[in-house]
């Protein structure tokens, strides 16, 4: 007994077809949705703030008066804010992932660490914002310096930089590490001169893009209270400071006191997206220049 | 045995030093091998101190404001006036407000980042997808604070422009930027998911004549749900933690509502008010931050938990 | 050396006077005309001209990489969806060619359906597996559906296993089970031809002796393709067998003509197990 | 700057005033240090400007940081030990911090630095309620004042419901309003607080029926986007202005006094502190219209700098 | 049949003619006794009894996952590296029981050298790659090491082919100069014995030659144990063999012997092609 028949099948085929195509299309606009509004962001905020750059706003100091003020505090700001992230993930996140991924025994703790960092991940920036907030400002007293806001960042990235750095060891390929063993070699010694040395450049990628996440983080360094009026360049890890996502937000606040403000706040954010092009080129230079294929 | 008779002479010495430097440095030597592992434990452990801190410090401030606000206050009243005279702490106005923004949010991402996800596995080409992908990752690499701005100075007066009605500072705006802004998780979490949806599962539905739609549709997205719902978990928890979108462009009005054309403020952006703000160490206000942060912390966890309970299923299954 | 091509010979011949007795010259439902295929630069199918008659089993073998798979997976056209995969020639089904633009791979997969070599159920339930062909073409009323998932479940020679469990998960069988499942899903759609590549080489020994049986029942209504890396089983169930190697057809013929008196001594090298 | 008349003549007084302090300072040593300054938010354009022109004209080696907390926050940070040196204030010190600071030995020195008109202001195309008494503004804003629209003020105007918007209760603008103003009766359930004043500034602009209120500030840098009311206290509607805003002008009746406290014991260990105190009630007149304030008497700030001169 | 046993046979004769001539009782450098060995619950090794001699080549042959590498990856206590590997019995070296916790694997594995069956140099330059295990012994003098680098690469028969290019990366050279510089690598450090799993299989004919010849010249210095797949290789080159299946050791003896009079009918059957 015939329960398809063909005809029918035939006819439905074309309309089938048809819908496949039509939203064939459809996924295409919405995936370059994303990008339209990509593009409108980049395209107002070049056109609003393009202008208000100059050399005097890149390497000046901070003003009232929106024609003289400077963004160069802030640059250093945030200059200052990455040394100690990257100085703290890059240690504890690679010592960490080393750990967890060449030392550790698979049991309870070592999964018990990995969820916990796969949590950390997800918490939102804020939280971290009022850890250190409670933690670095006030009971460390370190108050809100470039110190306490890149300790802040640095654990806020610090999963992040784990993660991928434990991905980059397990992409290793084992037979190095045995053919290191196989000289006789200490488990350190593997690691030090051959494992890390041949994860290192997707580490640095990893850490790189990390890193590009803390430099626009707000939320966190709002809740650290820093200065809105901060002339002298920081100059240490001391230092109170500012830092270019900051600079944003009180210019965004302050645009009903002065309109000109607002544009300030569009010429610093070509500033930071120039500065994370400039990070994520790097990223990429070092993934395809130094990556080895096995 | 013990000399190597062919061995050249400078080889022989070679050795002999050999021997002798292990046999010098071994204590030294495995006194550090043994050292190492417990130094990388600590940075391991790091992790979990900030874990233990973050909890630390949220639950004994918390408890200070507890001990001024019932419970029963907190999570059930309308009302929040944190600095009014005859002060009022009820968490759903910024309850109404989170909730708003991320159903806004995923009202967003979720369709336009699965379709894309459907687009990217199912239909791209390979160029195309290595074009396509990394752009749209772009997308979450734009800090947020630059989202808030363009939402507060572009998304809100065009709303206004098409609709009157929408005051100057709204949920609307804010959510549907933050949805633009995690389009790319969820498009890259769920193409990853349909990814790995071996190919002969398709090649079964190829080989019944179904078009790439139905194939996509009806055997991979099913056989893709946990992934997939897995990201949207996670882009949930991700909108409930946004903070700076609508710290900027929501405004910080306390309102129990559900009207997106209104200002409301979520958890996120009552922290930032708070803490940026007039509230003295010791004042209920100012552990009241305590409390709501230790909501939205408990908020996220759960639901990263949940994130990984259903992408774990989902390996199991392949 | 006799030793060894009596290993393979055997079921062979035993089946030859079974298939004598029936045999009758019968018309070819594939057609190809020097059909040549390349992914990218590397050509894995050359000059093949084959026609392959209906309602029959002719089975396709070949050392690994020769092309078998690729070659039926052509006659649905199933290889086009690897993106550098470029061909030439012509096929023929039922008169038409196949491989022209104007011919929907839809239409084509639904009257050749194929069967895989690792059994690959939906992850959904039973019923909706078998049911998922006809409810894509149009189906929807529930009492046609069960007519047909019925049907298909009974003549894929598992409807006893699994009419309990219907709503249950495919993946909850076993191998074995899949594989009929895959099948049965295969013929509810009511194909002309079927094509099986290596659909048993997943199997166990019980499971696959019950899939050759189905096979064999299915050839009265169904035109079979089948690869298989297993000589003895190609010698058990087919009617012709052609002999790949290195992209090329090097020999076609009769089962068992093929495998007691191949006219090449590259087959007869292969089947005695001297490559491959 | 922003522009308007008013500020291009401060800026001209301002270039000359930094000349002839520059001449006084002349007679110190060049100072290094920091001076921090946090607090008010109200406040902060005036302490911003003048310690931009300090480190500008006045001391280059001096780096002076204002910080914009809030009142309260402020003073959380400037009451304790190795605290702030500075805390603006848009309100005087409350007992409870004075206790603080008695308790840790900390000793504060009020200064008052400029006024400010807390200023009531409309959507532009109110054309109605151009002039209030300061009782119908009491009204408007009171629990159970019986308002709802604009009619029930004056049966003239539209009957339309009125809204009604303000700075939240983290601001000293609010405590200002609800002490001193109000008479801390308690406002009504839907005053829409924001704790931005350009949201504030931008939600009366699109509102036709709404009114506000906030500094004087705020109101001169968006001339072009709300109104001002003019507010009768009895004598006749007064418009504010930086002429009328005065603690015994015509607009005494809405003037408060913006202070920023000065930590003394900093003053005296710290010389950078000290002189920058010193700088402040020397040129905080000149400025103060520039960031939207009204200058205080010039013989109160004559005394205030003398007293800190004092301590040299 | 016996055309097939000729077919391994042949060259092992051959050799045996060369062999017979310097042909001694030669001490033995492993012992093993009743050596077990479990991945968490499977056994891979069963109560394995050899004695390996020394200054000879020692071919381990066997099927697909009979524990062959399992077995040399125990020679120098590699097989520890897996987390849930439990081992019981002894394994002498030199006399001394290499099993027991006193014993440092460090340097039993400075004694006994392994190649890979896939070359794998460190993403290091061709000197580093030899270096390596020198410097991690605390050799830092430069002409020391470029003494023994220059050595190790001549008697790995690859000197003439990098010389020119030491400081380039080792990931430039073909598969059979890196196989050849890994074993260079693995001279580097003067062991007493090389393990080889499988050396030649990821190699094409010539570079397998060339290897082939290397490993004959080695044995004049080192005690070599080499795992193979490929039965001739066995046969070429080693001195005695052994036969592993499923864990065990069905068969060890001379060479020649197994493989023209094996004494187990297993033996006879794996070299004969029946299974594996
Ligand atoms: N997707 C592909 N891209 C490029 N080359 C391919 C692809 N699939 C197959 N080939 C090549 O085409 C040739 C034929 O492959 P095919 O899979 O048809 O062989 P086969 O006879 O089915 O082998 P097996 O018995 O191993 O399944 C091989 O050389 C293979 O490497
Ligand atoms: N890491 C491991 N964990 C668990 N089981 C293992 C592991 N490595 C090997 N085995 C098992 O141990 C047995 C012996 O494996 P081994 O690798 O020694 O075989 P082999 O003779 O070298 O095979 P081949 O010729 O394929 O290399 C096999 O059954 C294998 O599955
Ligand atoms: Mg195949
Ligand atoms: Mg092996
Ligand atoms: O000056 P305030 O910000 O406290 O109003």
């Amino acid at each position: 007994m015939q329960y398809i028949d063909r005809l029918q099948v035939r006819k439905r085929i074309n309309f089938r077809l048809r819908l496949n195509s039509i939203l064939k299309y459809v996924f295409l606009g919405a995936t370059l949705s994303g990008l339209v509004v990509l593009a409108i962001l980049l395209i107002r905020t070049v056109s609003q703030g393009f202008a208000w750059i100059d050399w005097n706003f890149i390497t000046g100091h901070l003003s009232m008066d929106p024609e003289k003020a400077g963004i160069m505090g802030a640059i250093l700001g945030t200059f200052w804010l990455m040394l100690v992230v990257v100085f703290f993930t890059l240690f504890l996140g690679m010592g960490a992932a080393i750990y967890l991924e060449l030392y550790a025994k698979k049991g309870r703790i070592h999964s018990l660490i990995q969820t916990n960092i796969a949590n950390l991940a997800g918490v939102p920036s804020i939280v971290y914002g009022i850890l250190g907030l409670t933690v670095f400002v006030r009971l460390m007293d370190f108050g809100s310096t470039v110190l306490a806001g890149g300790l802040t960042l640095s654990l806020l990235v610090l999963p992040i930089v784990i993660v991928s750095s434990q991905e980059a060891l397990r992409a290793v390929p084992q037979t190095l590490g045995e053919a290191s063993y196989g000289l006789g070699a200490s488990k350190w010694q593997t690691i030090k001169s051959i494992i890390l040395p041949t994860a290192l450049p997707s580490i640095l990628t990893g850490s790189i893009l990390a890193l590009s996440r803390a430099i626009g983080e707000t939320a966190p360094l709002v809740v650290l209270g820093i200065p809105a009026l901060l002339i002298p360049f920081p100059g240490g890890f001391m230092d109170r400071f500012t830092a270019l996502p900051m600079q944003i937000y009180y210019w965004t606040l302050d645009a009903a006191l002065v309109e000109e403000y607002a544009n300030l706040a569009a010429a610093s954010i070509i500033i930071l997206l120039l500065m994370l092009f400039i990070l994520n080129s790097i990223a990429i230079y070092i993934r395809n220049k130094f990556q080895h294929r096995f | 045995m013990t000399t190597k008779n062919v061995s050249v002479n400078t080889a022989n010495l070679s050795t002999k030093q050999l021997m002798n430097e292990k046999k010098s440095a071994a204590s030294i030597k495995n006194v550090f091998e043994k050292m190492v592992p417990a130094v990388l434990f600590l940075f391991a452990a790091v992790s979990v101190l900030t874990t233990i801190a973050i909890l630390y410090t949220l639950i004994t401030e918390a408890i200070h404001f507890f001990q001024r606000v019932s419970f029963t206050e907190f999570f059930t009243s309308t009302n929040l006036k944190p600095l009014s005279q005859n002060p009022s702490f009820g968490l759903l106005p910024l309850l109404s407000g989170t909730l708003l923004s991320t159903i806004i949010a995923m009202v967003v991402a979720g369709p336009i980042g699965l379709m894309a996800a459907i687009y990217l596995s199912e239909y791209a080409s390979d160029r195309v997808r290595k074009l396509l992908k990394p752009m749209l990752e772009l997308l979450a690499g734009i800090p947020t604070i630059v989202y808030g701005f363009f939402a507060f100075t572009f998304v809100t007066p065009l709303l206004r422009s098409i609709w009157p009605e929408i005051e100057l500072t709204n949920i609307l705006s804010p959510g549907l930027v933050m949805g633009i802004m995690i389009i790319p998780m969820v498009a890259s979490l769920s193409e990853d998911a349909m990814n790995s949806v071996p190919n002969t599962m398709r090649e079964g539905a190829y080989g019944l004549g179904a078009t790439k739609l139905e194939t996509a549709i009806k055997v991979v997205i099913p056989a893709a749900i946990s992934g997939i719902v897995a990201s949207f978990v996670l882009a949930i928890s991700r909108a409930i933690g946004e903070t700076m979108i609508v710290t900027i462009a929501s405004g910080s009005t306390k309102n129990f509502s559900f009207d997106v054309t209104e200002s409301m403020q979520t958890m996120t952006a009552y922290i930032v008010e708070v803490s940026s703000g007039d509230a003295a160490a010791g004042t209920t206000v100012y552990y009241s931050i305590y409390a709501v942060a230790l909501t939205l912390f408990t908020m996220t966890f759960l639901m990263n938990l949940l994130a990984k309970k259903i992408a774990r299923r989902f390996r199991e299954e392949y | 050396m006799a030793v060894q091509t009596q290993l393979y010979a055997v079921p062979a011949i035993e089946k030859k006077e079974s298939k004598n007795k029936n045999e009758v010259e019968k018309e070819s439902i594939f057609e190809t005309k020097s059909l040549n295929l390349w992914y990218g630069e590397t050509q894995a199918l050359k000059n093949i001209d084959l026609k392959i008659p209906e309602k029959s089993i002719t089975a396709i073998i070949g050392p690994s990489g020769c092309g078998k798979s690729t070659f039926i997976k052509t006659l649905n056209r199933m290889v086009e969806l690897i993106p550098s995969v470029q061909t030439k020639g012509d096929i023929h089904y039922k008169g038409s060619n196949i491989l022209s633009k104007d011919y929907s791979a839809e239409a084509l997969r639904t009257d050749v359906g194929m069967v895989f070599q690792k059994p690959n159920p939906f992850p959904k339930s039973i019923y909706d597996n078998v049911a998922y062909g006809p409810r894509i073409h149009g189906i929807k009323k529930k009492s046609i559906l069960d007519d047909i998932v019925e049907k298909s479940l009974k003549d894929a020679f598992i409807w006893d296993e699994v009419k309990d469990r219907l709503k249950e998960n495919a993946f909850g069988l076993s191998g074995g089970q899949q594989q009929r499942l895959c099948i049965a899903r295969c013929l509810a759609i009511e194909p002309e031809v079927i094509l099986m590549d290596e659909p048993t080489s997943a199997l166990d020994p019980i499971s696959t002796t019950k899939v050759e049986e189905l096979i064999q029942s299915l050839k009265k209504q169904y035109s079979i393709v089948i690869v298989t890396h297993n000589m003895q089983q190609a010698a058990r169930i087919s009617d012709q067998t052609a002999f790949f190697l290195n992209g090329e057809v090097v020999e076609f013929g009769k089962t068992d003509e093929l495998f007691t008196e191949p006219k090449d001594s590259r087959t007869m090298d292969y089947i005695n197990g001297r490559f491959g | 700057a922003c522009g308007s008349d008013s500020e291009e003549e401060s800026d001209a007084e301002e270039v000359d005033t930094s000349g002839s302090s520059d001449e006084e300072s002349a007679t110190n040593e060049d100072i290094e240090g920091s001076v921090v300054v946090d607090g008010s938010g109200t406040v902060y354009p005036l302490m911003a400007l003048l310690a931009e022109n300090y480190m500008t004209n006045e001391q280059q080696g001096v780096s002076v940081e204002v910080g914009r907390a809030g009142t309260s926050a402020g003073f959380e940070k400037f009451l304790i030990e190795d605290g702030t040196d500075f805390n603006d204030a848009s309100r005087q010190i409350k007992p409870e911090e004075q206790e603080k600071a008695d308790e840790l030995n900390i000793e504060v020195k009020e200064l008052k630095v400029a006024l400010d008109g807390l200023t009531i202001v409309t959507h532009p195309e109110n054309d109605w309620a151009t002039e209030l008494t300061e009782q119908q503004v009491i009204d408007i804003f009171l629990a159970d004042g019986g308002i709802e629209t604009w009619s029930d003020v004056n049966a003239d105007w539209p009957e339309e419901k009125i809204q009604t918007y303000g700075p939240n209760e983290n601001h000293g603008t609010y405590e200002f309003f609800y002490e001193e103003i109000m008479g801390e009766q308690d406002l009504r359930d839907d005053v829409n607080l924001q704790q931005e004043y350009s949201q504030l500034v931008n939600l009366i602009s699109e509102d036709k029926n709404g009114i506000g209120f906030f500094g004087f500030g705020y109101y001169d840098n968006n001339k072009d986007q709300v109104q001002a009311v003019s507010i009768d206290f009895g004598d006749g509607p007064v418009e504010p202005s930086l002429d009328t805003i005065d603690e015994n002008g015509d607009y005494a009746g809405f003037t408060r006094p913006v202070f920023t406290y000065l930590n003394m014991n900093h003053a005296k260990e710290k010389p950078q502190v000290l002189d920058y105190a010193i700088y402040v009630m020397n040129t905080v007149n000149d400025v103060a219209g520039e960031a939207g304030f009204a200058p205080i008497p010039d013989e109160e700030a004559e005394q205030l700098k003398s007293e800190l001169e004092e301590l040299k």
